[in-house]
């Protein structure tokens, strides 16, 4: 019984909860389309990778290893920036498109980029340009 | 070493596997960010089971709360987006209605096709089960607590984790506030920012309550931010506590924010790095190396970025919440 | 030495930089761009002239860049790289001032004249390139330069020979460089060597070099147009005459013979070419290539296409000459590319005059052109006459030394080839001659340049006449003067006294 | 004249990144004076580079005496954190900087809108900033932070058009580059855990062959894969590419792209190094050619300008790929691989900034409708062909000299008895040729018949700035033996 509690001792068990966290993020990741969901599945593996690194540092004697917790909690503060950063963007995808999701499939290349030197500002001219490309393969059909 | 911890780690880790895959697998996308919360508050109580509570109180404000509460205006504002209620954007394009459930997708997302649930499970599985026989086969490194120990007397602090980020990895600190930072230049370069999607609550409970959170959360800041030098605790907690309160004050008057002045922000949003930075140039140029403090003088430059990082991590968090630029950014 | 070697890298710069002003010159800055053209032109070929007689006195020159570790870019002057070099700056400054008449009226002539300046820049780099690597650089730039000029003039047809074109020639190009890093890998960057530098390499490496002589065949063959990789030529020829010219007698085509003669006697050397057997294979082909391009020049109608296919058959003798790998099959040969440039050039020209003065593309258009215009006439028959081979024209001068080095290695059904080629050369030249001098056109002529440019003072524009003229009288002056010591016969017999000492040549 | 070595070299470090965090910081709280402070930073980071190069290169030619260790804060590793200069990343640093001016110029005719101009300097200075302290970090963490001030500037920087198409292709890359993050954090938590140190020298002396090193191997390479978009990972990158503003891409497809290779070059080449077998090799060569094969067809088949150049470095990363197999039977190869990578980033950034003045001037970059455009501005399709002749590896480029070398080190398999090798060979030359054909579809319609336009009227930086960026990739042609001494003075390397 003793065994078994030293196996399973929080060096090697959080570890190991790390690891599944991660797998299970990246599952999420392949699986799910809405944006919101992929990054929450990203968060997910961050946490798994953070849980990896703590449990790491909370191996063996002695007290935890203060440079890994360090770490982590620099791992946590960038991760809640770039989380932060990306739901901007979802937002603004979904106010350009109407979907929060990106449509699988390869890039349409013909979809006109217009030049934001011409621009005065981005708001006047997205409506007229996502409308544009389905205007024009029609007419090359 | 007992029984007891033992099941109770399993069953906290069971917990947080369950909550995340419920998470990731749920179709309603306000479920999926609930779990997700409860999934932040889990891991901080697994960070306290790992003796890191500085760890656990960050994961606590930043992962569970911050986040929690950037994930929630993003769905409202999805919400709203895709109802096409706003008009008062004009470059708002209304769903193509006849896309696969366009409506829908704002908040729900179908489950995902069966076909690529078995190429992602081998996927996972081998990528999990690999990285997990990886760590089974690790040593007891004793890692850098030695190290740390040794030194911790030159470091100006008593608190190691402080010590570590502030004075030995002091570097990778002042980018983690330079990424807070980015990440804000990056959201405000996509636009002025629109009004909180948040109705206004009735009654005079919400602004009762906040008239007392405010103050509290304020003083925990403060405390927090004092506390670092010695016990767990700094300039992260206290700004994300800080900014937690910010977001609350937003929230209670939507519509009548004032629009900060736009010089005075950009300084307030960039003093942590300057400050860093400028104490870190003055130790290249003193001849203590880049990020160096001159001796004697590291414990009070230490708290002076402290606090600038704290107010600037605040600001900018708040800011990240409503996400776009202020109009008064824009002015000439 | 320094001075020495940065007289080559002038004789470069003096038509790269005009070529660079030129490219950013406004269109209508007409005196200007001549101005710079002739400039350029002349300036060249007083240097080489100055050139040539350092090489004369024995002066060395060498100019040498680092490029990457152990490779360097080398510029170096020795005889037979004056040959070629000497050939085109005299053949650039004849062609400037044809293409100015030629393109008076026509758009973009700053993008033509910057890329044009920019193909005899390659072309002299080519001719005073001092090892192999050097020799690819100005080979494929040569190449680069080219095709602007090919596509010149927009038209789909122009686009689909500039596609093939390139397409060929970058093919073979990265053929060529594979195989030029392959052998510099086993033998070092060395310099061209008379008589070769790989004799060392011989006994180890045979079967490797036999593959890579292959491949630089391959290589050169393309741009030199030998039977099967010459399709690209022919269709080249929807370029402005100008252009048609340079490709045929100077640059391109010129370029990949000299490649080849470079590769057989400065890189592998007769000798070690002979005792691989690689001589032979490529006798062969030059010997089909000669016979295939008679034939097919017989079968074209449209003059361009004849001169060009009578093209790809003429430097096949050059090829030839080399591969004979005796003393005169070489100096047969290597005074062939002087030959055949001037009197190719020659016969360009007329085309061009007639293309332009009175709209003649095909052959049966020809009749009673004599009459018409005469000086174009004449210096048409007498370029025809010298490619048949009449003595005492170039063409001859070269026959005869073809055959002479054929008898010499015992090669005896080369003679065959040659007489069986100069027959066909006769068949294919004639008729023009005939029908121009002989026939007779009923109906007036279209003149479309009077009704573009008004009338002349002689029979064409006198920029497009005189250097026709001058040109086909330099080509029966290499013929009647061959045996005087600074014509090109002579000038060869030098080099191969100087730079080939291969026991039994008495001359 | 003695120039001072040591010290010199470790503040020279220290001060480019403290210079190049400084420029980052004034933009943002500064944003009105943004491009004043950018130009004039670029100035005295191009400088200030020299400077350092000159002393970095008198320090030589022993490796060890000119490469320099730098303790932040004088804390040195295992506690604390170290930079490092080495030829390598003296190397790209140089290479930055150089692409980063012409880059500031040329966007001081981009973005002329005042609000834009506000928001992007401060977010390009970031960038830059960025990479710098990229090409420096000794510290496998430090890697990870720097890694992503990089990609999220990036990210920001596609999206900022604002368009549709802008925007999904930054939402993308963004994913991406958090995933690629993520699985590079995991491996150096690997690492960590294994070795308890996080220095990147300390790590290599440390490093045997076992299980932490596979699986961190495995989740570096793989992570910093997805960020470099090399194959098969590389479906993001022509989105995100071709669809950002021009001097972006120009940096993106120069600098962020090559930076990821840099890392993954440095950690075979010190950490892994015991981990590469010949199969390994093998694999990844077999990568580069899919690559190579399949970023050609796509810019065979791209309709767009910008999409043609943003597949062409599909292709061209497919050389760096193919090098990997030839490092191992050469293992002097990698300097010839890391002058490729130079010669790439000056060619492709001048191409996509000529791209984008052709677009700003027509309004689009529709190929089929961009001929007139083509034929009226001349100078930008000189630019644009010539760097296009570099990227094909013809002379008188850099293109040229790196092909050369690549080719010497394929042959040089063959020679060595790998049958393999002929593989690479027709790779490396054959890819020259798809190279070309593409580079032809851009240029060709300059010389077809038709109207002549000269479209929208641009600023003097963004005609002229291409052309120079152009000459400048050409003449590095010439630079080839300085650049691979610079790389010589790397120690631990071959």
């Amino acid at each position: 019984m003793s065994g078994l509690v030293e196996t399973l001792a929080p060096g090697l068990l959080y570890p190991t909860g790390g690891a599944i966290l991660f797998a299970l993020g990246l599952y999420g990741l392949i699986r799910r389309h809405h944006l919101v969901l992929r990054i929450l599945a990203l968060n997910i593996m961050g946490s798994g990778v953070f849980m990896v690194l703590l449990g790491i540092a909370a191996r063996g004697e002695g007290p935890p290893d203060p440079v890994a917790q360090a770490l982590t909690l620099t791992g946590i503060v960038v991760a809640v920036s770039a989380t932060a950063f990306a739901l901007a963007l979802v937002v603004r995808l979904a106010r350009l498109t109407g979907n929060a999701i990106i449509l699988p499939g390869p890039p349409d290349d013909d979809a006109p980029v217009d030049d934001i030197s011409r621009l005065e500002h981005h708001a006047h001219t997205e409506a007229p340009e996502h409308i544009e490309p389905t205007a024009r393969s029609g007419e090359r059909r | 070493m007992n029984l007891l911890l033992v099941v109770f780690d399993l069953a906290l880790l069971a917990g947080l596997i369950g909550v995340a895959w419920r998470c990731l697998a749920s179709t309603d996308l306000f479920r999926a960010v609930v779990l997700f919360i409860t999934f932040g508050l889990l891991l901080a109580l697994a960070w306290v089971r790992l003796e890191a509570p500085d760890i656990a109180l960050a994961e606590a404000a930043i992962g569970a709360g911050i986040t929690g509460a950037l994930l929630l205006v993003t769905l409202e504002r999805l919400r709203v987006i895709i109802a096409g209620r706003r008009s008062d954007r004009p470059d708002t394009v209304p769903p193509d209605p006849s896309g696969p459930g366009a409506a829908l997708q704002a908040l729900h997302d179908p489950p995902p096709e069966p076909r690529t649930r078995l190429p992602a499970l081998t996927f996972a599985l081998v990528v999990g089960s690999l990285l997990v026989t990886t760590l089974w086969h690790q040593p007891d490194a004793a890692g850098l607590e030695p190290v740390v120990d040794a030194h911790m007397d030159a470091s100006g602090v008593d608190h190691p984790i402080t010590a570590v980020l502030l004075n030995f990895r002091a570097y990778d600190t002042f980018l983690e506030l330079a990424i807070v930072l980015v990440a804000l230049l990056g959201a405000w370069s996509l636009g002025r920012h629109d009004r909180i999607p948040a109705r206004p609550a009735p009654g005079p409970i919400l602004p009762g309550t906040l008239r007392l959170l405010v103050p509290v959360a304020v003083v925990t800041g403060v405390y927090v931010l004092w506390a670092g030098s010695h016990q767990p605790g700094g300039a992260f907690q206290a700004g994300a506590i800080l900014g937690a309160a910010g977001i609350l004050l937003v929230l209670s008057r939507p519509r009548r924010m004032p629009p900060p002045p736009g010089t005075l922000l950009r300084l307030g949003l960039g003093a942590g790095v300057g400050l860093f930075l400028a104490s870190g140039v003055y130790g290249l140029l003193a001849g203590h190396g880049f990020l160096g403090y001159p001796p004697g003088w590291d414990y009070p430059l230490i708290i002076l970025i402290e606090v600038a990082a704290t107010l600037s991590i605040a600001l900018t968090l708040v800011a990240l919440f409503i996400a776009g630029r202020p109009e008064g950014d824009d002015r000439p | 030495m320094n001075d020495a070697g940065g007289l080559l890298l002038t004789i470069l710069l003096s038509s790269l930089l005009p070529g660079i002003a030129i490219f950013f010159l406004a269109e209508h800055r007409r005196r200007l761009r001549i101005g710079l053209n002739l400039t350029g032109a002349v300036t060249k070929l007083v240097l080489v002239g100055v050139l040539l007689l350092g090489v004369l006195r024995g002066d060395e020159y060498r100019f040498s860049l680092p490029l990457m570790p152990g490779i360097d870019l080398v510029l170096a002057a020795d005889s037979l790289s004056l040959l070629f070099a000497t050939l085109s700056a005299v053949l650039w400054l004849v062609t400037t001032v044809y293409a100015i008449g030629y393109l008076e009226h026509s758009p973009r002539r700053s993008r033509f004249f910057g890329f044009f300046s920019l193909c005899v820049s390659a072309t002299v780099g080519i001719a005073l390139s001092g090892n192999l690597i050097t020799f690819l650089i100005f080979y494929e730039i040569l190449t680069l330069a080219t095709w602007p000029l090919v596509v010149h003039r927009g038209t789909p047809a122009a686009l689909r020979a500039g596609r093939l074109y390139l397409g060929y020639t970058l093919t073979s190009g990265l053929v060529l460089f594979t195989a030029i890093v392959w052998l510099t890998l086993l033998a070092g960057a060395e310099g061209f060597t008379p008589g070769g530098y790989l004799e060392s390499l011989a006994e180890t490496h045979a079967v490797t070099l036999q593959v890579l002589f292959v491949l630089l065949m391959v290589g050169f063959g393309v741009k030199a147009a030998l039977v099967p990789l010459h399709s690209w030529l022919p269709i080249a020829m929807v370029a402005p005459a100008p252009v048609s010219a340079l490709l045929h007698a100077v640059a391109v085509v010129k370029a990949g013979a000299f490649g080849i003669v470079r590769v057989v006697n400065d890189v592998y050397g007769a000798e070690l070419a002979l005792e691989l057997g690689l001589t032979t294979g490529l006798l062969v082909v030059a010997a089909i290539t000669i016979l295939y391009g008679s034939i097919q020049a017989l079968r074209a109608q449209d003059l361009k296409q004849r001169l060009a296919f009578s093209t790809v058959s003429q430097v096949a003798y050059i090829v030839l000459g080399v591969a004979l790998a005796g003393p005169l099959g070489v100096i047969g040969g290597l005074v062939h590319l002087v030959h055949q440039g001037l009197t190719k050039i020659t016969l360009f020209f007329c085309a061009g005059n007639f293309a332009e003065t009175l709209g003649i593309h095909k052959v049966r258009e020809m009749d009673g052109v004599g009459r018409r215009m005469p000086w174009t006439m004449l210096a048409f028959t007498m370029g025809a006459l010298g490619m048949i081979g009449l003595p005492p024209l170039a063409g001859f001068v070269t026959k005869w030394h073809l055959g002479l080095g054929a008898l010499q290695v015992d090669a005896l059904w080369v003679l065959w080839v040659l007489v069986l080629s100069g027959l066909l050369n006769a068949a294919y030249f004639l008729p023009p001659i005939i029908r121009g001098w002989l026939g007779e056109r009923r109906e007036p002529w279209p003149e479309p340049m009077r009704e573009q440019i008004g009338p002349t003072r002689f029979e064409t524009h006198w920029m497009l006449l005189v250097p026709t003229l001058l040109v086909a009288a330099l080509s029966i002056l290499t013929g009647l003067l061959a045996a005087v010591g600074l014509s090109p016969l002579g000038w060869v017999a030098v080099i191969v006294q100087r730079d080939y000492i291969i026991p039994g040549l008495d001359t | 004249m003695t120039l001072p070595g040591e010290a010199w070299l470790t503040s020279g470090v220290a001060g480019l990144i403290a210079l190049s965090l400084l420029l980052a910081v004034l933009a943002t709280v500064w944003p009105r004076q943004a491009h004043r402070i950018g130009i004039a930073g670029a100035l005295a980071v191009n400088a200030w580079v020299l400077v350092l190069g000159a002393v970095f290169l008198n320090a030589g030619p022993e490796p060890m005496a000119a490469a320099t260790r730098v303790a932040l804060g004088s804390w040195e590793a295992p506690l604390g954190l170290m930079l490092h200069l080495d030829g390598l990343a003296m190397t790209l640093l140089a290479l930055t900087a150089v692409v980063a001016l012409a880059t500031s110029l040329y966007s001081l005719g981009y973005v002329h809108d005042r609000i834009e101009r506000r928001q992007f300097w401060p977010l390009w200075l970031w960038l830059w900033a960025g990479l710098n302290m990229l090409f420096v970090s000794g510290d496998a963490f430090n890697l990870y932070i720097t890694l992503e001030v990089v990609s999220l500037t990036a990210v920001a920087l596609v999206a900022f058009t604002g368009t549709a198409a802008a925007v999904s292709g930054a939402m993308r890359y963004l994913l991406v580059n958090l995933l690629g993050s993520l699985s590079f954090l995991m491996g150096v938590v690997l690492l960590f855990g294994e070795h308890g140190v996080l220095d990147l020298v300390l790590l290599e002396a440390r490093a045997q062959v076992g299980p932490t090193e596979r699986m961190a191997a495995v989740l570096m390479t793989a992570g910093l894969m997805l960020k470099a978009a090399l194959f098969p990972v590389h479906v993001w990158l022509a989105p995100a590419h071709g669809s950002a503003p021009a001097p972006v891409s120009a940096v993106l497809s120069g600098l962020v792209v090559t930076g990821s290779f840099y890392l993954i070059l440095r950690l075979w080449m010190g950490v892994f190094a015991p981990l590469a077998t010949p199969a390994f090799g093998v694999l990844i060569g077999l990568l580069g050619v899919a690559a190579l094969v399949w970023g050609s067809a796509q810019a065979l088949r791209a309709g767009r300008l910008k999409s043609i150049v943003a597949y062409s470095t599909v292709a061209q990363f497919g050389y760096l790929l193919i090098a990997f197999p030839l490092m191992l039977v050469e293992p002097t190869a990698w300097r010839v691989v890391v002058f490729f990578a130079v010669v790439h980033a000056l060619a492709k950034a001048a191409v996509f900034l000529a791209a984008g003045t052709l677009q700003h001037a027509a309004g689009h970059d529709r190929l089929v409708d961009l001929g007139d455009i083509l034929r009226g501005r001349l100078r930008t399709v000189f630019a644009l062909g010539l760097a296009g002749v570099s990227l094909m590896g013809l002379p008188f480029t850099g293109g040229f000299v790196a092909k050369y070398l690549l080719l010497e080190a394929g042959l040089g398999t063959v020679l060595a008895g790998s049958a393999i090798g002929v593989l690479w060979v027709i790779a490396i030359a054959g890819g020259g040729l798809l190279a070309a054909a593409y580079v032809l579809r851009m240029v060709a319609p300059a010389f077809h018949q038709g109207r002549i336009r000269r479209g929208e009227a641009v600023s003097a930086w963004m005609d002229w700035v291409p052309l120079g960026l152009a000459l400048v990739a050409a003449a590095a042609g010439l630079s080839g033996t300085l650049v691979l001494y610079t790389l010589s003075l790397t120690p631990g390397a071959p």
